[in-house]
């Protein structure tokens, strides 16, 4: 149904990516002043009104697009217009996979809150995201300019090098859930996990009052150390710090994008801003159960008032529900990386491809195998 | 979907290109692309020829994709051991031109 | 014509047209190896469009985003801006490898000539990466281990030939 | 047809031995570290006698079962497995267990265990640097495996497996101090005249095979052989244009394989060269187990022998001729393991006489007894050897009977033993042998009576005259060895009683019912209704017990006329052999000489056959034509065309490489698409 996939589509195109976006820039001022005991933004005014700085958003809009887009001499100039979109495109795009909510009947329709469910939709973000390098290689090539081009070379390496730690720090998830369709992990997430189930694979019998000692079942509790690498990994895939060696402005001014001025620029900062909903979006729908809500599934939200309620009704408080579950999740990730953000210091290049090489990298396949090995002994 | 035919005949004229790419370019690097185009051009035949003989659900035949999953990883150890073979000729003779490499012969 | 297969010809003429864009710049390195992302991806989608899911997600994971970043990474590195080799006798080249060229592409058509099955619907799971990964580890897993022996060959080998010196 | 039962463990007997020699031979050959002594000690011999008690509990087993379906097979796993259809060959590495190996394994792992703890002492001054001492245990566990494997066999080729294991161990032991260039001759001799009788053997293996396929069940399994026997038995050859029946032809082959691995006319000559290796190698290989492998192949192929008259004539004839040829050299030897190894020869000569004459059961048994008394003369005259240190001269010895009280004793029972001193072994297995051999219906099997029990005499006379030699009349050694003259340690003494007890009581297993009757013992012969099932027995004896109380007196009263004979020349009149030998000098000096047997094959054999290798194989064949024309032709022609023309298309432009290659991909596959 093209209508509903057009909807979706244009729903994440406004909401996030020209609604939240840019939000998150104020919170990203307002949080970082408010660690370093500043005030923060509170400029910008339309009149004497300043609402706690949120119209900087918007001054900065205007700022960008009204500047001069300069391309520098010798620079090639199809790439250098070309760089940001390819930078920007794929977190965008992104998106589209990433559940919203659950699936819902209403009567005869279902209603599906993801724009595309495919069955290898976790596959698909990393596909995307190996796109994504490109979008610094051109840059820091075409604009003729050493420190960019060292920063595309930094890049590069730097994104190459996390993508196998990316993939490999969420094998472990791909098994406990069984599959790579995000909806699907999601839903084996709006469960409760048996604190003492082990106990049975050892052949005893849980006492009662154990078997209320229950987690949600979420990919964190599976994973923990998988959870830490993959939001680590994604954080370096995204290039802001503490992982910006690329662009570190004490030894390469700004990176692969130093020649870019205008709306251009913008489009990479705007795409770091996108790729930080993703890293939350993703992380929350594997890690964190996604839209669903701590021990209150789907079906218990919708028998227990769809019972005195009417069930349409029902279904809708949960459509409501779970988006704002999600939302929230969301935002925690958001802020859980902006703390990072401000919190640790820049990685000098090296330490950056040691932590990869040297730490992840094994504790990844480390992760797989003890895995496996639990798996093997739990599921038999 | 179109007829296989018209996969497979993309699949030679890719191959054709990267045949001449290898051929006549004197760029290594640009060699070792059309070496990776001829590959891939590899590929695409047997996905096409895979799509064909798919095998039922319980017993799926994908010969086809196996074997270009193993062409893909030895593409890949193919380019990992030629990039570091253009490092090492940049070093010595500070050229990727194919025709400066030329002292191993009569 | 249905969708697929107009969508089928966009991503060949993409392929063909990068493809030969990749070969016939003779300037610019760079645009050469990023002509081939092109290729890349035009291929990946045309295997979607075969149903083959995994393998155009791999495609698109190693080939776009890992085998041809390697290519840039090292031309960035060694900085070759132009492609600037005199040029000279190359026409009988060219022309021969031409027309070496036609020669293979007519042989590799004649293979096809005979016409082939009619494509028949997939079955239920076909090109997912359920049944790939349950075939590479039972009747293929000598495949695995061999691809595995290969890659660290590979490493071993790339590792020394381009360190400066190992100690 | 007797069903097999299945056992698992029966595989373990030969592989323990095995293991110590690999373990061994690992750290000989590649840790090359020194292992302590009584490691390998404890390795070697513990693993022996673990076989032995294996051994013995498979011999129980066998015996607990019912008296015809005695098979016990372990089937490891197929070894050689070749051919479709009809024509099909699978050889396995399977272990057979009946009567008869039963036997030869309790004989291999339990003298083979008395000689390992002899050699413990007998070795001990073996302080070379080479590990000398763990290596000899090596090979001393490597063949216990090889015989082992020998005899437990289920089918030819892992037979044929084990014979040349033994005799490989063989080579090695008898060239074990291979720093002497004669040890390493004389192992090398062994070795290739093995090698003539091996491939005798081959040839009726194939034979055998070729025979077997033809009637439509290919086998090489013993009993499937015999199961499917009676189709070829009827089967003719064609050889330089006279037809042979193929039973004959095949059992004279093994039987030619036989003579080369038991030393029988006319291969016999390396056995006594044999003795340059250690003393216990002589007792354990060349005496108790690998040499009579022969006379166990000739009963184990026994259904074979029974319907071929003229091989078992072949058979009976030479081990006749062998066994007086011996013996008479034997007597003017002076070297004390010489004269044993030729007494050894000939008493395998009588073996194969009684096996000729279908006295197969006499022959196991003979075999059976042989070890024990022949073990024990060689581990005997191993103790003297040490005592006089390393000397081997008989006529430097003499009046060693208070100088060695204990070693005496057990020397002089194997020498009654081997006597035939009635009541001790040999006196019952050598009058089976007789008695078979006198009521056979070999042609000429009267005269075959009379050379055997004429080998009799020789043998009494010749193994008095070394006891009398050896332990009577003066002492005769050098003056620097007199006063250290002394007897060997405990591991060397212990085995020598506990087969000196063999040599006296062993034959009780197979007394001759006559003199069972005495006792009233029903079934005293318990040997031949032990092998009973597995050996055919020519038709039961009609001899009156008269006749053969008769042949027993009369070999006794040969024997005893020999001793006397020997007393009278050796310890009476020790002058007189002198005169005799000067008198008698022509004679003297050919027997002394072993008849010159090795100097006509020297002049008949080994001088022709290395003038040819050396004119005309190596300076014709090798250098003109292998090295010359194959070898160095061919590379100069490569080398020709390709400095001339061919090293053009070495261009070093990578991109002519390719596009050859793409050339020759285009003709290819435009050849296939034509």
């Amino acid at each position: 149904m093209p209508i509903e996939e057009i909807c979706k589509t244009l729903f994440i195109i406004l909401v996030i990516v020209a609604g939240l976006a840019p939000i998150i820039t104020w919170i990203e001022r307002k949080q970082s002043a408010l660690m370093q005991d500043r005030i923060g933004a509170n400029r910008a005014d339309i009149g004497g009104i300043t609402v706690l700085g949120l119209l900087h958003p918007m001054a900065d809009v205007l700022k960008l697009m009204t500047k001069e887009d300069v391309v520098p001499q010798g620079a090639n100039r199809m790439m250098h217009m070309l760089a940001p979109l390819i930078a920007a495109l794929p977190a965008i795009i992104a998106f589209g996979v990433i559940p919203w909510g659950g699936t819902y009947s209403f009567g005869d329709t279902t209603i599906k809150m993801v724009a595309a469910d495919p069955d290898w939709g976790l596959l698909y973000i990393f596909a995307i995201g190996s796109i994504a390098t490109y979008g610094a290689i051109m840059a820091g090539w075409a604009s003729n300019n050493n420190w960019s081009l060292l920063g595309g070379l930094r890049a590069s390496a730097q994104m190459i090098s996390y993508e196998v730690t990316l993939g490999l720090s969420v094998v472990g998830i791909f098994m406990v859930f069984e599959t790579l369709k995000l909806t699907d992990m999601v839903m084996a997430q709006d469960t409760t996990l048996r604190v003492f189930g082990f106990i049975e694979v050892f052949g005893g019998t849980v006492p009662a009052f154990l078997d209320w000692v229950r987690l949600p079942a979420w990919g964190i509790f599976y994973q923990p150390l998988g959870f830490v690498m993959f939001l680590t990994a994604m954080m370096a895939e995204n290039k802001r710090p503490p992982f910006d060696a690329p662009e570190g402005e004490s030894e390469l001014i700004a990176g692969y994008f130093l020649e870019y001025s205008g709306m251009r620029f913008g489009l990479f900062y705007m795409s770091e801003f996108i790729e930080v909903i993703v890293i939350a979006g993703v992380v929350s729908t594997i890690f964190l159960g996604g839209w669903a809500i701590p021990f209150l599934d789907q079906a218990t939200i919708i028998g227990g008032i769809g019972s005195f309620m009417g069930e349409g009704f029902a279904t809708g408080l949960c459509v409501i529900l779970h988006f704002m579950t999600f939302m929230l999740k969301l935002i925690v990730m958001i802020w859980l990386q902006m703390l990072l953000r401000w919190t640790l210091p820049r990685f000098r290049y090296d330490q950056v491809m040691n932590l990869c090489w040297k730490g992840l990298l094994p504790l990844s396949i480390a992760n797989i195998l003890i895995t496996g090995a639990v798996m093997l002994l739990v599921r038999g | 979907m179109v007829p296989i035919e018209h996969v497979i005949g993309l699949s030679s004229i890719l191959f054709v290109i990267g045949m001449i790419g290898a051929a006549t370019r004197r760029n290594l690097i640009v060699v070792l692309m059309s070496i990776e185009l001829m590959l891939n051009a590899v590929n695409l035949a047997f996905i096409g020829f895979n799509r064909l003989w798919p095998g039922t659900a319980e017993a799926p035949a994908l010969d086809g994709q196996i074997f270009v999953l193993m062409v893909i990883t030895v593409a890949a150890a193919e380019v990992a051991v030629g990039l570091g073979i253009i490092i090492s000729m940049i070093r010595n003779r500070d050229s990727v031109n194919l025709e400066e490499v030329s002292l191993l012969r009569w | 014509m249905e969708v697929s297969a107009i969508l089928f010809y966009i991503f060949a003429v993409m392929a063909v047209v990068s493809a030969l864009g990749m070969v016939l710049n003779v300037r610019n390195t760079v645009a050469a190896s990023l002509s081939l992302v092109v290729t890349m991806i035009a291929l990946a989608a045309i295997y979607v469009l075969l149903e083959a899911y995994l393998i155009a997600v791999i495609q698109i994971m190693v080939y776009a985003g890992a085998i041809v970043v390697l290519f840039l990474f090292v031309i960035m590195l060694l900085n070759l801006r132009e492609d600037d080799f005199a040029p000279g006798r190359q026409w009988l080249v060219k022309f021969g490898a031409g027309l070496l060229g036609v020669f293979v592409l007519i042989q590799l058509l004649k293979l096809v000539g005979p016409g082939l099955p009619e494509v028949p619907v997939v079955p239920e799971g076909y090109g997912g990466y359920r049944q790939l990964g349950i075939l590479l580890y039972t009747d293929y897993v000598l495949l695995v281990e061999m691809a595995s022996l290969l890659l660290l060959s590979a490493i071993v080998g790339a590792l020394i030939l381009a360190k400066r010196n190992i100690d | 047809m007797v069903t097999p039962t299945a056992i698992s463990w029966l595989h373990w007997i030969p592989v323990l031995p095995l293991i110590a020699a690999v373990y061994h031979g690992l750290m000989i050959g590649i840790v090359r570290r020194s292992t302590p002594r009584w490691f390998v000690i404890g390795l070697s011999c513990g693993t022996v006698f673990l076989a032995f008690l294996a051994s013995c509990a498979a011999f129980g087993a066998l015996i607990g079962m019912p008296e015809d379906q005695r098979l016990l097979v372990d089937d490891v796993y197929t070894w050689i497995g070749s051919g479709v259809g009809d024509q099909v060959i699978s050889a396995n590495v399977a272990f057979a267990l009946d009567p008869i190996s039963a036997l030869m394994i309790l004989v291999v792992t339990g003298v083979g265990f008395l000689i390992h703890v002899y050699s413990i002492g007998y070795m001990d001054d073996d302080q070379r640097d080479d590990k000398g001492f763990q290596r000899f245990f090596c090979y001393l566990n490597l063949f216990t495996f090889s015989m082992l494997v020998l005899v437990l066999a289920d089918n030819l080729p892992l037979m044929f497996l084990g014979w040349e294991g033994v005799g490989l161990c063989s080579y090695l032991l008898i060239g074990f101090w291979y720093s002497d260039s004669d040890n390493a001759y004389c192992g090398s001799k062994a070795f290739v005249v093995n090698r003539i009788g091996d491939f005798a053997f081959l040839l009726g293996l194939f034979a055998l095979f070729a025979a077997l396929s033809d009637a439509g069940t290919p086998t090489v399994t013993f009993r499937e052989i015999e199961a499917n026997f009676d189709k070829i038995v009827d089967a003719t050859v064609t050889i330089l244009g006279t037809q042979y029946r193929l039973v004959n032809v095949v059992g004279v082959c093994f039987f030619i394989g036989a003579c080369g691995k038991s030393a029988q006319l006319p291969l016999y000559v390396w056995l006594p060269d044999a003795m340059a290796g250690p003393t216990p190698v002589s007792a354990l290989i060349h005496a108790a187990t690998m040499v009579t492998a022969g006379v166990y192949m000739v009963c184990r192929m026994s259904f074979l022998y029974a319907v071929a008259p003229e091989a078992s004539a072949v058979v009976a004839w030479t081990g006749g001729l062998t066994a007086v040829f011996a013996a008479t050299i034997a007597v003017t030897q002076t070297d004390i393991k010489k004269v044993l190894a030729y007494s050894t020869v000939s008493q395998l000569g009588y073996m194969f006489l009684a096996a000729g004459c279908g006295g197969y059961t006499a022959a196991m048994f003979h075999l059976g007894t042989h070890a024990f008394f022949k073990a024990l003369l060689f581990l005997g005259a191993g103790a003297v050897i040490l005592a006089m240190h390393h000397e081997q001269n008989i006529e430097k010895m003499g009046g060693l009977w208070k100088k060695l009280p204990r070693t005496k004793w057990v020397f002089l029972a194997g020498t009654l033993a081997i006597i035939g001193f009635p009541g001790f072994s040999g006196f019952f297995s050598k009058d089976e042998i007789l008695v078979a051999v006198w009521v056979s219906d070999v042609p000429g099997h009267q005269w075959l009576y009379w050379m055997g029990f004429a080998t009799a005499g020789i043998t009494a006379f010749y193994m008095a005259r070394l006891f009398f030699m050896v332990f009577l009349g003066k002492l005769r050694a050098a003056a620097d060895v007199r006063g250290q003259i002394h007897e060997p340690g405990a591991s060397v003494f212990y085995p020598l009683a506990v087969l000196a007890f063999l040599s006296v009581v062993g034959g009780i297993m197979g007394v001759p019912q006559i003199y069972g009757d005495w006792l009233s013992v029903g079934d005293s012969n318990s040997l031949a209704s032990w092998l009973a099932p597995v050996l055919p027995e020519a038709a039961p004896h009609a001899l009156e017990h008269s006749t053969e109380y008769l042949m027993a007196l009369g070999t006794v009263g040969i024997a005893a006329s020999g001793v006397l004979v020997a007393l009278f020349l050796y310890v009476r009149n020790p002058d007189l052999p002198e005169k005799m030998a000067q008198l008698l000098s022509g004679l003297y000096k050919l027997v002394f000489n072993k008849y010159y047997v090795d100097e006509v094959y020297d002049a008949l054999i080994v001088r022709p056959t290395v003038a040819l290798s050396d004119t005309v194989l190596y300076q014709v064949i090798d250098t003109r034509v292998i090295d010359g024309v194959a070898i160095n032709g061919s590379a100069n022609a490569v080398r020709s065309l390709a400095s001339g023309a061919l090293k053009y298309l070495q261009s070093g432009l990578t991109q002519g490489y390719v596009f050859l290659m793409i050339v020759g991909a285009v003709a290819i596959v435009g050849w296939l698409l034509r």
